[in-house]
């Protein structure tokens, strides 16, 4: 199915308010883009179960979950992928950046639940009723979530110097 | 009156420092005895902010950090980066390079499967089969190194192109290494798959079904164990594939279930032998005219303003690229993602170890061929 | 029945696997039997072009920092200092060089060996050999200076350095002033002359102060 | 020998001369075998030159070719090495277990039959002893991974009692029925049967115990090697059967926690007890220190029966190593089920094959 | 306790020291812990080809009990450092420390953005050899194994003469 119907048969199902709108191409600004639908995070649970259980959309393999951060505000950008019936497409949910929230899809693919932890380690958006709702990669006891744009690198770690001060050229450039 | 007798659950740290989990990875058993209650695998021991590196250096500097992800097969890490940003901005490759990327890309895919099943014949106890095979490794790292100048991480594939061209007696070299391989793996995969005591201890163990395997990310090799035929070389064919005919081994279960460890084994097997048809192929293709320097860009100044996410097959499954780029003037990416094979498959470790016993949690993980370089990333 | 079926196969699977081990074991006599090149008593053959040491030969670097800015990981240190035309000789294809390196120094602790560097430099003077013999018992070894003026040397440039630029500085005031009374001169004879002239006069100065900046 | 104290003094010299001795050579031999058998060279650079010039303090000696020292070098290094009792462990059966478990098989070494006019402890019972005392050394493996207060030590002790108590019953019945046939425990008697033409060993038939019908026993003994041969390996936890310390999994089983001299102990203890099993393997089926050919035997040249004796059972080890270094390695479960569903039914069937033949046949 | 320095000050010892060193230095046992890419290179050293049997480091011991040589090999990050500082102490005393590879050196490539890398190994554990590379030659690492050797030669259980 092309975009556009996915995007029309999303609408119908899930009205207004939740599915935003549809991007293709060299709209709204992107020369180059896969299209993409803008969704509303806490939506996210109940679409993904349609998104997969749905006969016609199917979309059974979750390609790639990632976290943006578009300095204002914090973005879960969705690949999905159907296995049988050939199509893809992506879904973005934006959250605000204060208090990110965005409605887990760890029930709906197993792959989820390990990519959204990792999108809360990384950027600190936190995914409604996730099963496991750890940091993966980092230690329980480290602040701040690294791949946000004003990530301040730390000095010390539990006794260890993280960025120390050399006199070749400073560590940890903070730019 | 039958006492029952109260047995505790023991709670052992299979650690980061293990003979078995290649690399350093934590799996924290949950064991009652031999059997395993529970399994929760531990990350992160690597993580080297691969992705933050992404935010403060180009492109063309980036290149050898994706050499460093998954250093088993670096060549195709690099591949994976390249065709995203050849996406991103348009580019399309020459004839030369892409043979050349084909046939060094394919080389390194072997390696890689070399190490893969290799390793997983030591975790089983075999000792002999990994060494034989880690002769054949030396052999390609021997022509790889001649092509690109590094035995293992070797920032050869360029945005565009290739680093450094080759001349007419290493495609003889190539050749002649595809003639040797072959007696090589037979002798491995007779002394190894059919052995009776290797197929008693991996087939039917860690069965994936089909859909199980499709929901927890499951592709390459892991994915063709359950029996699902996709490879995204044939699929979706990129870069020169849709020349070379080879087929996609699929796991059918002759020892065992569809889906168990032996059959994820044979797949490697396998596919070295189809890899080495098509370099072959890719062989006799190649026309060693042209500069090489051809279409790669001289510069990154006029980037277009987008994202763009890009799959291409590596030897542990299917590798996606998220590039996100501001456009404009900026040599340096907003934000690259990549979607990590072996970060997926190692998902589905929890769902599976469980009432398996603590020998087959080992087999399980050897099978599933994780590289903590790419997890971690 | 699978009984009798699984010892037969166990007996012919694992003669089978006897058989490959022993014919290793056999052949380990034959010269191509055994696979080990005794490392220093032979070594195996480097191809040409094999990444493992960066050298810089000093006399051909202008010091344009093309490499230090070419560098994924920013290891090496590269400061100059002007040197007056003529002093330093050509480098071997041609270029003047015009700076003095007082610092040139490749951290190869942080290399990571991608020759990324040796691609953009203009006179070929980085390069990367196959010497991969350089283990040291110190970190702070593993810093390589490249530079051939000693430190006694470098302060000694430094501090001519800056004389030649206080006596640049001196000139050019002295200039400005030199310049500056000619414009005196010129007014009073101009208002002497005439009042007409006075736009041009204005228009001069403001190209005159233009040029200064674009000079430096 | 009627002075009975110095005979033991002279067998005590020579079995602990033999165990140091096969210990050393059987780590060297086990490196250069499995390195042969993977196309590479194994122990070289480290020979008795380079231990002379590190003597003299001078490079004079040529630095030595195939590494004869290694083992020296590995067991003296082993000495220096710092001396840990972990923390929570129970320090005196931590002390004890490699005791235990040397002691369990340097005990076995005074009944073997090295040669007619050596044999340390020649008593009528010898077979039962050796079994008996070998199997001594699995409540030393019990202690050793109780007593390291490691999880990975605990699990590697509990699978070898498993394993070694179940396998302690095919050994028993498949030696019994050899015991049927030489109608004595004693392993003299036993070699003196043999000897003659090579054929008269056990492992061809009993022919020189009842004439040429003992042919008919050639397949059950055959059946009988190699049931013993696998229960050995077994025993001494090698091979497809190396559980206990199985390196992919348990890190290093049940000496995870022990250094420097009593690790060095455990792996004495580990070659001694692969001697000891095929020592009576030879004995009883390939005719101990009869060289199968009766001239040379009749000759009796000084020391040349001790000499055929450590040459069969070196032979026996290296297939020992061979088997290691080829197969992979059973699962604690299969490992049970060969055991009780295999090779218990194949030797009740020899022991029966055998009652029937000596009740009608002889 | 190890046998560096129990006698006095003073008292030559070459002859023993010579056979005790030789015994250091010709059955060095590494420890089976590999980090990152170094860690395959290690394994390649470890093979057919570039043997390191040959020189007596045959035995991979997996655990840190049994070995006296840390091979270093990959990248320290934070979250393993702990571990690593660990498994050092855990290895009985005549104990060395090879840094094999850029990153564990100086942090290498990831020194500069690297937020969850350990600048340098030699923070926290003392690193008798540096070896070079990224990842560095078997045969690099073989140099480095000789260079132990050597440091291991001067070793004296004398106590040094304090001048």
């Amino acid at each position: 199915m092309t975009p556009e119907e996915i995007f029309d048969k999303l609408k119908e199902k899930f009205g207004e308010g939740k599915i935003l709108r549809l991007t293709l191409p060299s709209q709204n600004g992107f020369d180059v883009c896969d299209p993409f639908i803008d969704v509303e995070p806490l939506a996210m649970t109940e679409l993904a179960d349609f998104l997969k259980h749905d006969k016609d959309l199917a979309f059974d393999q979750c390609c790639c979950i990632s976290g943006v951060d578009l300095k204002d505000d914090l973005q879960v950008v969705y690949h999905l992928f159907s296995m049988s019936k050939l199509h893809k497409i992506c879904i973005k949910a934006t959250a605000k950046r204060d208090n990110p929230i965005v409605g887990t899809t760890a029930h709906t693919w197993g792959v989820a639940n390990w990519l959204e932890r990792e999108t809360w380690d990384m950027f600190g958006i936190k995914f409604k009723d996730h099963p496991d709702h750890r940091r993966i990669l980092l230690e329980e006891d480290w602040e701040g979530f690294p791949l946000r744009k004003d990530y301040k690198f730390p000095r010390f770690w539990r006794g260890m110097e993280v960025t120390p001060e050399e006199e070749e050229g400073t560590y940890g450039t903070q730019d | 009156m039958e006492h029952k007798i109260e047995t505790d659950f023991m709670i052992i740290n299979m650690g980061p420092q293990h003979p078995s989990t290649h690399g350093v990875l934590r799996l924290e058993l949950k064991t009652d005895g031999e059997i395993v209650m529970a399994c929760r695998p531990f990350l992160g021991y690597l993580h080297r902010c691969f992705e933050k590196h992404c935010e403060s250096l180009d492109y063309l500097k980036i290149i050898p950090f994706t050499d460093r992800m998954d250093y088993l097969a670096s060549m195709n890490n690099n591949w994976a980066f390249c065709i995203a940003i050849e996406k991103l901005m348009g580019i399309k490759v020459s004839e030369k390079c892409e043979y050349l990327r084909v046939i060094v890309g394919e080389l390194n895919r072997i390696a890689s499967h070399i190490i893969a099943f290799g390793t997983f014949g030591l975790d089983i106890g075999a000792f002999t089969p990994f060494l034989l095979a880690f002769i054949q490794r030396e052999k390609i790292f021997d022509l790889l190194e001649e092509a690109s100048g590094a035995r293992m991480l070797y920032n050869y594939i360029w945005v565009g192109g290739v680093a450094r061209d080759v001349d007419g007696d290493w495609l003889k070299k190539t050749k002649k290494f595809c003639q040797e391989f072959k007696p090589a793996l037979d002798e491995v995969d007779e002394l190894l798959s059919l052995n009776k005591i290797f197929v008693e201890r991996t087939a039917n163990v860690g069965v994936v079904t089909k859909e199980m395997a499709i929901s927890y990310g499951f592709t390459g090799p892991n994915l063709r164990g359950s029996g699902v035929n996709w490879d995204l070389r044939k699929n979706e064919p990129y870069s020169l594939y849709t020349k070379f005919d080879f087929n996609i081994p699929v796991g059918a279960g002759e020892q065992g279930q569809v889906g168990d460890c032996w059959d994820r084994y044979i797949i490697r097997i396998r596919e070295c032998r189809e890899s080495i048809k098509i370099i072959e192929q890719a062989l006799e293709g190649i026309s060693l005219e042209g500069d090489i320097y051809e279409t790669v860009p001289k510069n990154f100044n006029k980037m277009p303003k987008g994202e763009v996410y890009a799959r291409s097959e590596t030897p542990r499954g299917e590798m996606g690229i998220y590039v996100v780029s501001e456009g404009g003037k900026a040599p340096v990416p907003y934000r690259v993602k990549v979607r990590s094979p072996a970060f997926c498959s190692l998902s589905i470790l929890e769902e599976i170890c469980k009432g398996v016993m603590i020998s087959d949690v080992i087999a399980i993980l050897g099978s599933v061929d994780i590289v903590l370089g790419e997890v971690d990333r | 029945m699978s009984y009798f079926g699984n010892i037969s196969k166990a007996f012919s699977t694992i003669a089978t696997g006897m058989k490959i081990t022993f014919r290793h074991f056999k052949n380990a006599r034959k010269p191509d039997g055994i696979f080990t090149t005794q490392y220093p008593h032979k070594a195996v053959p480097l191809p040409k072009f094999s990444r493992q040491q960066l050298h810089n030969r000093i006399e051909d670097c202008i010091g344009c920092m093309k490499c230090a800015n070419a560098c994924p990981v920013s290891c090496i240190y590269i400061e100059t200092v002007k040197a007056p035309a003529g002093t330093l000789s050509d480098t071997s294809n041609g270029q003047k060089r015009r700076l003095y390196l007082t610092r040139y120094d490749i951290d190869m602790a942080k290399c990571m060996f991608c020759a990324l560097c040796t691609y953009p430099c203009p006179t070929e003077c980085i390069t990367i050999n196959s010497d991969f013999n350089f283990i040291k018992f110190e970190r702070k070894d593993l810093l390589y200076k490249f530079s051939d003026y000693s430190p006694e040397q470098v302060e000694q440039i430094k501090q001519e350095a800056k004389l030649r630029e206080q006596q640049e500085a001196a000139e050019k005031i002295a200039k400005a002033k030199a310049a500056a009374e000619a414009k005196l001169k010129a007014e009073t004879e101009a208002k002497a002359k005439a009042e007409v002239p006075q736009v041009e006069a204005k228009t001069e100065e403001v190209k005159a102060e233009q040029k200064p900046e674009t000079k430096e | 020998m009627d002075n009975i104290l110095v005979w033991t003094m002279i067998s005590i010299l020579v079995m602990v001369g033999l165990v140091s001795v096969v210990g050393i050579i059987s780590i060297y031999l086990e490196r250069k075998v499995s390195a042969f058998m993977q196309d590479r060279l194994g122990p070289m650079e480290v020979g008795f030159g380079s231990l002379a010039n590190a003597i003299i303090g001078k490079k004079t000696f040529k630095e030595g070719r195939i590494g004869l020292a290694q083992s020296l070098a590995d067991g003296l290094k082993l000495l220096q090495k710092e001396d840990i009792v972990p923390k929570g462990a129970d320090v005196f059966l931590f002390k004890l277990a490699p005791m235990i478990v040397f002691g369990g098989t340097f005990a076995a070494f005074a009944a073997l039959p090295l040669a007619e006019y050596f044999v340390p402890a020649d008593i009528n019972i010898g077979l039962f002893y050796i079994l008996a005392i070998s199997s001594f050394g699995v409540t030393g493996i019990l202690m050793a991974g109780w007593a390291s207060n490691n999880k990975w030590g605990l699990l590697g002790a509990l699978r070898s009692t498993a394993q070694m108590v179940s396998y302690e019953i095919p050994i028993g019945v498949s030696l019994i029925s050899i015991v049927m046939i030489c109608g004595t425990l004693s392993l003299k008697e036993m070699v003196l049967a043999q000897s003659g033409w090579f054929w008269n060993w056990h492992l061809f038939g009993a022919i020189s115990h009842n004439g040429a019908i003992g042919i008919v026993l050639l397949p059950v003994m055959f059946i009988n090697f190699l049931i013993y041969f696998t229960c050995s390996l077994a025993e001494t936890n090698r091979a497809p059967f190396d559980i206990p310390e199985a390196e992919s999994e348990l890190v290093a089983g049940y000496h995870t926690e022990y250094t420097g001299m009593r690790f060095a102990i455990f792996f004495l203890a580990e070659y001694g007890a692969i001697f000891v099993g095929n020592a009576i393997a030879v004995t009883l089926f390939l005719g101990g220190w009869n060289s199968g050919i009766p001239m040379l035997d009749e000759a009796n040249i000084p020391g040349i029966a001790p000499l055929i004796f450590i040459t069969k059972v070196f032979v026996l080890i290296f297939v020992v190593m061979w088997v290691r270094w080829t197969l992979p390695r059973l699962r604690v479960d299969q490992l049970m089920n060969l055991c009780w569903k295999y090779l218990i039914p194949f030797t009740l069937f020899t022991f029966f094959y055998v009652t029937i033949y000596k009740v009608f046949l002889t | 306790m190890s046998l560096d320095g129990i006698l006095e000050e003073g008292v030559i010892t070459t002859t023993v020291d010579g056979v005790l060193n030789w015994a250091k230095k010709s059955s060095i046992w590494p420890m089976g812990f590999g980090l990152a890419c170094c860690a395959i290179e290690m394994m390649a050293t470890g093979a057919s080809r570039f043997d390191m049997a040959r020189f007596g480091c045959e035995v991979f011991r997996p655990s840190p009990r049994q070995c006296d040589l840390m091979i270093v090999a990959g990248t320290v990050t934070m979250k393993m450092a702990v571990r690593v500082k660990r498994l050092y102490e855990q290895m009985p005393e005549p104990k060395y420390v090879i840094s094999m590879g850029s990153c564990s050196n100086c942090g290498g490539p990831y020194w500069q953005h690297g937020y969850h890398v350990l600048k340098g190994v030699d923070r926290i554990i003392p690193v008798d050899v540096y070896v070079p590379g990224c990842p560095p030659r078997p045969e690099a690492l073989l140099e480095g194994i000789f260079k132990l050797q050597e440091k291991i030669n001067q070793q004296t259980i004398a106590k040094k003469l304090v001048v």
